[in-house]
């Protein structure tokens, strides 16, 4: 290594040390140039299409299983029994957010749009338990039940009533089908629980009010 | 000298000796070596009650910040340091022991012995006096002491460096393979 | 210190009954006691403001919660420090282990007793001041190698090497580089050297511009110091991404304090020397600081001193802040075949200097031209 | 550089880093056996993060993969979920619309932006300068932003699909990103000022680990870590997907500037190079894109032909390769990923050999290698 080379070596360290230096001090100098958020106290705008928590509304969700069939992880757990109208009745409909990878797969093949990200991120518990999001009580669970259980029962026997009246009045046709109809409501109206709690009849908050009805009519097309 | 001068060189003296002494008899190299750092403090304590601070901050640079960290490094490359466990192999005690009194023997005669010209302590700064003298009257030993440790110097470098041929006989054994 | 003492027995006549030598020591032990409160003192506040730099430098706030604009960071963290579990590995050496961080602290705080930081504020003004300062940092590196090997851990062993083989390697420059202005103070006493670059020349009293050997001697002293006590891009020994953190590695709470309480001390030591060697210590330009009186004097000169210091502790941070690390070879290559032959080369040319022009510096002879 | 000490024989010493370490880039393990500082052999231990990624894929479906390659690597994310759609389209022979698939270039280049400066920033912290490390983040933010705005998420985007994306660049999203560009852009000169020219990182990279062109071809290296060899491979120019083919950029090499070819710092360099080039290639794509639909008709209980499929893709750590059986029903028969990091790893323990300590960390940050990566 020649003197010169010796030299240069020592110029550019000092060179490019100053370079280095100029860029470090113009950042330390200047105000301006801080990014950081205080973050409790100062918020960023969250877009619009964030994916923060998964929130069911279970007014409009149909029960269907999208979810609980696409995402990938199991995180979603969904117990529902068939209502009187032959539609699917949610009884449990829980979201373990601690299992959560908020792919938003689910949101995306959910039919009604019930399922939503939410722009929620901060949540912290002692206890995983806490992390399972239950969007139904799991102690309405059973009352739900019961209560579908006696709406079906009742257009059960409703129906019955009705296909015995329409097989008194037209005997001559289909007789046979008729009177399998009536059998089977009759058998499905046995079957209901006979012991109903008091507190389910009192009051259905999220009963399905007008479900006879539409058993009715249904029935009425056939 | 007034008493807590004194004091002090006895504390200097006590923890020279006493730590001496624990270098000799401790069984862990390691802890001999931190019982000279002590050995040499109480020397440099000494010297600065003998007036001679320049000598006291030798003592401590040169022993303490040189050999004493050669011994260390020695210590740590030379044994199977992954172990934990350094010892001090004592072996040929009463022959060592022999000698040493002997060696204690002649040391404490010629001090005995010795008509040092014993002055009053006065503090005087020693740096321009030594300088001087290390440029006047006592030149030709320093400069042979200097080339001693030069000649050290490059004898060491020379031990070190590897061997030019040889490495390029394992480049070329390390493509082979 | 005993003129003091003497002084002070005289002025107060409840002290005539006690021995002098009392006095003085009592004197002693107060006089270090100020000093240790101004070295923690300091040490906990660099460490708030190192942090707060490299807010700055990387573009964000560092520490802002603790107290008004995170004023009171570093007592939170002294008080953790405290606090915190005192861990002694398994099978550590216990009495090394424990012993280490005491060198390395009494190491880098022994060398505040000569700091001058003012006209008469020194603790003790040695007639070998920069010597000794070299003297006791090499307890340093015993506590260092001491601290790696005690906690048996293969990081801290390496990171302790490190250590030694660097301080070691890089006392030789720094020494060298540290003579020129030795050799134009004619004394070793870090006052005299201070009272050598005062004057009325101003800044240009100070041995930085006293010739151009000196002005390169101050860079290859302050390179040179920031490797003595291992500050980036010299941090190997401690390099956290490689060693982890090297010879501390094992240790926690208080025991850790010690180690970087003496990082800081250390830092402030180099800047006090490259203060009070090149940069006209406590002079105050254009002013001599003598003629005031005693106490104002001293206010004003320690305010100058310490506002030179501080300045250069910033610059070592900013430094800190910019530059990556050195590979142990490197480091090595550096010392030995740049800085110690430069500081050689250095010191010829001053000494050189001093001998033709009859150590008159350049703003001396442009001074004397002027009459 | 390799330095010898066959005059001076002492003790070997085996030493762990990792994997718990603050530079193996994640949980990798390396077990070194030195001679002091030097390391006579380097053996990565891998595994600590597999999780099976492979098998998952055998027993979800095709559509339910997507956020599994989030995790494949989780810094550039885009680019794998962009491989796993474009695998699957090539097994379905499904036509992606236009728009689409220039949604799927921006995203990849600009993910690619922001790993290789957590590449560049990572790399500089490993080698002890701690700021740019936050500058890059810094940079990253605002992609992240961008995605944020874009799917929702900061990490884990499960922004492709099969046929298509998950959503149209909300109104905005363009001009942002043009406006990330424009600030981006000179930064990298700033970086090159800061750090990357600056002596004593050019030391502590330049003739480190050096792996000659034919040797990385051997042992199937790809990416910049290939390209940093001097080999002007880049899957997007000799393979074209995509509409790779409508930009123009160049394909970025090692040219030894501060060494010798093949070294730490060509491998470094070529990263900051790619950088621009992806600015150049999201600035046109931005301008060229065409309006339409983003996603082409796939029915929802996808079940593609019997059949195999490979396909591979330019990702910023390498080629990421999936291969791919169907036997006609919704879940994948088999399903192999190749990753650019994995095959880097069968190097290491050669070129570590001879090097110091701080030269492993080094030669780790230069492969910018990520464990998920590794592990699958």
């Amino acid at each position: 290594m020649g003197l010169k080379a010796y030299l240069n070596d020592i110029v550019e360290a000092v060179v490019t040390t100053a370079k280095g230096m100029r860029i470090t001090a113009r950042y330390g100098v200047d105000p301006k140039e801080e990014v950081t958020l205080q973050y409790p106290e100062e918020r960023w705008e969250i877009p619009k299409g964030y994916r923060g928590f998964l929130h069911n509304d279970i007014k409009t969700c149909t029960a269907c299983n999208m979810c609980v069939k696409v995402c990938p992880i199991d995180c979603i757990s969904l117990e529902s029994v068939r209502g009187a109208d032959k539609k699917m009745v949610l009884c449990s409909y829980d979201i373990n957010i601690g299992r959560c990878m908020y792919c938003g797969l689910c949101v995306e093949v959910c039919p009604v749009n019930s399922l939503l990200h939410t722009s929620g991120y901060e949540m912290a518990s002692v206890a995983l338990g806490e992390l399972i999001l239950h969007f139904i009580a799991a102690e309405d669970a059973p009352e739900i039940k019961a209560r579908v259980a006696r709406q079906v029962a009742e257009a059960a026997v409703k129906a019955a009533a009705q296909a015995a009246a329409k097989a008194a009045e037209v005997p001559s046709s289909g007789t046979a089908e008729a009177a399998k109809v009536a059998e089977a409501a009759k058998a499905e109206a046995a079957k209901a629980p006979v012991v109903e709690p008091k507190a389910a009849m009192e009051e259905a908050p999220q009963a399905p009010v007008s479900e006879p009805t539409v058993a009715k009519e249904g029935e009425k097309k056939e | 000298m007034s008493g807590p001068a004194d004091f002090i060189f006895y504390a200097a003296a006590a923890m020279t000796v006493g730590a001496a002494i624990l270098v000799a008899i401790l069984p862990n190299i390691l802890y001999a070596a931190v019982a000279l750092l002590f050995s040499f403090a109480g020397v440099a304590g000494l010297y600065v009650l003998l007036s001679a601070d320049f000598l006291a901050a030798t003592q401590i640079l040169v022993y303490v910040g040189g050999i004493l960290v050669l011994l260390l490094f020695a210590v740590f490359l030379s044994n199977r340091i992954s172990d934990g466990k350094t010892t001090n192999p004592t072996h040929f005690r009463l022959p060592a022991a022999a000698i040493c009194l002997v060696l204690f023997g002649v040391l404490s005669y010629a001090a005995v012995s010795t008509p040092y010209a014993v002055k009053k302590g006065v503090y005087l700064p020693t740096t321009a006096d030594i300088g001087e003298l290390l440029m006047t009257r006592y030149l030709l030993p320093f400069e042979v002491a200097s080339v001693l440790l030069l000649a050290a110097l490059i004898g060491a470098a020379l031990l070190s460096r590897p061997d030019r041929a040889a490495s390029v006989k394992g480049e070329m054994e390390e493509g082979k393979r | 210190m005993e003129a003091l003492a003497i002084s002070l027995v005289n002025a107060v006549p409840l002290l005539a009954g006690v021995p002098l030598w009392t006095v003085t020591l009592l004197l002693m032990v107060a006089v270090a006691a100020v000093i240790l409160v101004f070295a923690l003192t300091f040490e906990g506040v660099g460490s708030l403001v190192l942090r707060k730099v490299a807010g700055d430098i990387q573009a964000r706030i560092g520490p802002n919660r603790v107290g008004p604009n995170g004023m009171l960071q570093f007592l939170a963290d002294g008080v953790k420090l405290v606090l915190k579990e005192d861990i002694i590995p398994a099978n550590a050496d216990r009495l090394l282990f424990k012993l280490a961080p005491y060198f390395v602290f009494v190491g880098s705080f022994a060398a505040f007793v000569v700091v001058p930081f003012g006209v008469g504020l020194i603790a003790a003004d040695l007639n070998i001041g920069i010597y000794y300062v070299m003297a006791v940092t090499s307890l340093v590196v015993i506590g260092v190698l001491l601290a790696g090997w005690a906690s048996n851990n293969k990081w801290a062993l390496l990171g302790g090497m490190r250590a030694a083989a660097q301080i070691v390697s890089y006392e030789i420059p720094v020494g060298m580089a540290l003579i020129p202005a030795v050799l134009i103070a004619g004394s070793l006493s870090l006052q005299d050297i201070v009272r050598s670059q005062g004057g009325l020349l101003g800044i240009f009293g100070w041995n930085l511009f006293h010739n151009p050997f000196t002005f390169f001697s101050f860079f290859l002293y302050f390179t040179a110091a920031q490797a003595e006590t291992n500050q980036t891009p010299f941090d190997l020994p401690e390099a956290e991404s490689e060693l982890v953190s090297g010879y501390n590695v094992e240790y926690s709470g208080i025991r850790f304090g010690l180690f970087f309480l003496a990082e800081f001390g250390d830092m402030f030591i180099v800047a006090a020397l490259a203060t009070a060697c090149f940069l006209g210590g406590w002079n105050v330009p254009f002013f001599h600081v003598g003629t005031l009186p005693w106490i104002w004097g001293n206010l004003l000169s320690l305010g100058v001193f310490l506002t030179k210091a501080f300045a250069m502790v910033l610059i070592m941070m900013w430094v800190r802040w910019t530059l990556p690390r050195l590979r142990v070879d490197q480091l090595m290559r550096m010392s030995w075949k740049y800085l110690v032959p430069l500081t050689f080369v250095n010191l010829l040319g001053v000494s050189l200097w001093l001998l033709v022009f009859r150590g008159k510096g350049i703003p001396g002879m442009i001074a004397s031209l002027f009459g | 550089m390799t330095i010898r000490t066959d005059a001076l024989p002492t003790q070997e010493m085996t030493i762990n880093m990792g994997p718990q370490h603050p530079s193996t880039h994640g949980v990798l393990r390396v077990i070194l056996t030195t001679d002091g500082e030097v390391v006579t052999r380097a053996v990565p231990d891998m595994g600590y993060l597999h999780r099976g990624l492979e098998k998952i894929g055998e027993r979800v479906t095709y559509a339910q993969y997507m956020p599994f390659t989030d995790r494949l690597d989780y810094l550039a994310a885009m680019n794998c979920n962009c491989a796993w759609a474009w695998t699957v389209e090539k097994l379905a022979k499904i036509e992606v619309p236009a728009r689409a698939e220039y949604l799927r270039v921006i995203v990849c280049e600009l993910n690619r932006i922001s790993s290789h400066l957590i590449a560049f920033g990572s790399y500089t912290a490993d080698m002890g300068a701690f700021t740019p490390f936050l500058y890059a983040i810094r940079e990253r933010e605002r992609v992240n932003d961008l995605f944020e705005m874009l799917c929702g998420n900061r990490l884990t985007y499960n922004y492709a699909r099969v046929g298509g994306v998950s959503g149209d660049a909300p109104p905005g999203f363009l001009e942002k990103t043009k406006e990330f560009l424009d600030y981006f852009e000179p930064k990298l000169d700033e970086y090159n000022n800061l750090i990357s020219y600056n002596k004593i990182f050019v030391h502590r990279l330049a003739n480190v680990a050096v792996i000659p062109a034919e040797e990385a071809v051997a042992y199937g290296l790809t990416g910049p870590n290939l390209r940093g060899s001097g080999v002007p491979f880049d899957l997007r120019k000799d393979e074209p997907y995509s509409v790779y083919p409508k930009f123009d950029f160049k394909v970025c090499v090692g040219t030894g500037e501060r060494g010798t070819l093949g070294d730490c710092f060509d491998r470094y360099m070529v990263r900051i190079n790619e950088m621009r080039e992806s600015v150049k290639i999201v600035r046109q794509a931005v301008a060229q894109i065409p309006d339409g639909p983003v996603r082409a008709k796939v029915p929802r209980l996808f079940k593609p032909p019997v059949g195999e499929a490979y396909f591979r893709s330019e990702c910023p750590r390498g080629e990421t390769g999936i291969y791919l059986i169907s036997d006609g029903t919704v879940n994948p028969l088999r399903l192999k990923i190749r990753t650019g990091s994995f095959v880097t790893m069968n190097i290491f323990e050669k070129v570590t050999r001879g090097l110091m300590i701080a030269d492993v960390v080094a030669v780790i940050g230069s492969f910018d290698i990520i464990l998920p990566e590794i592990d699958r």
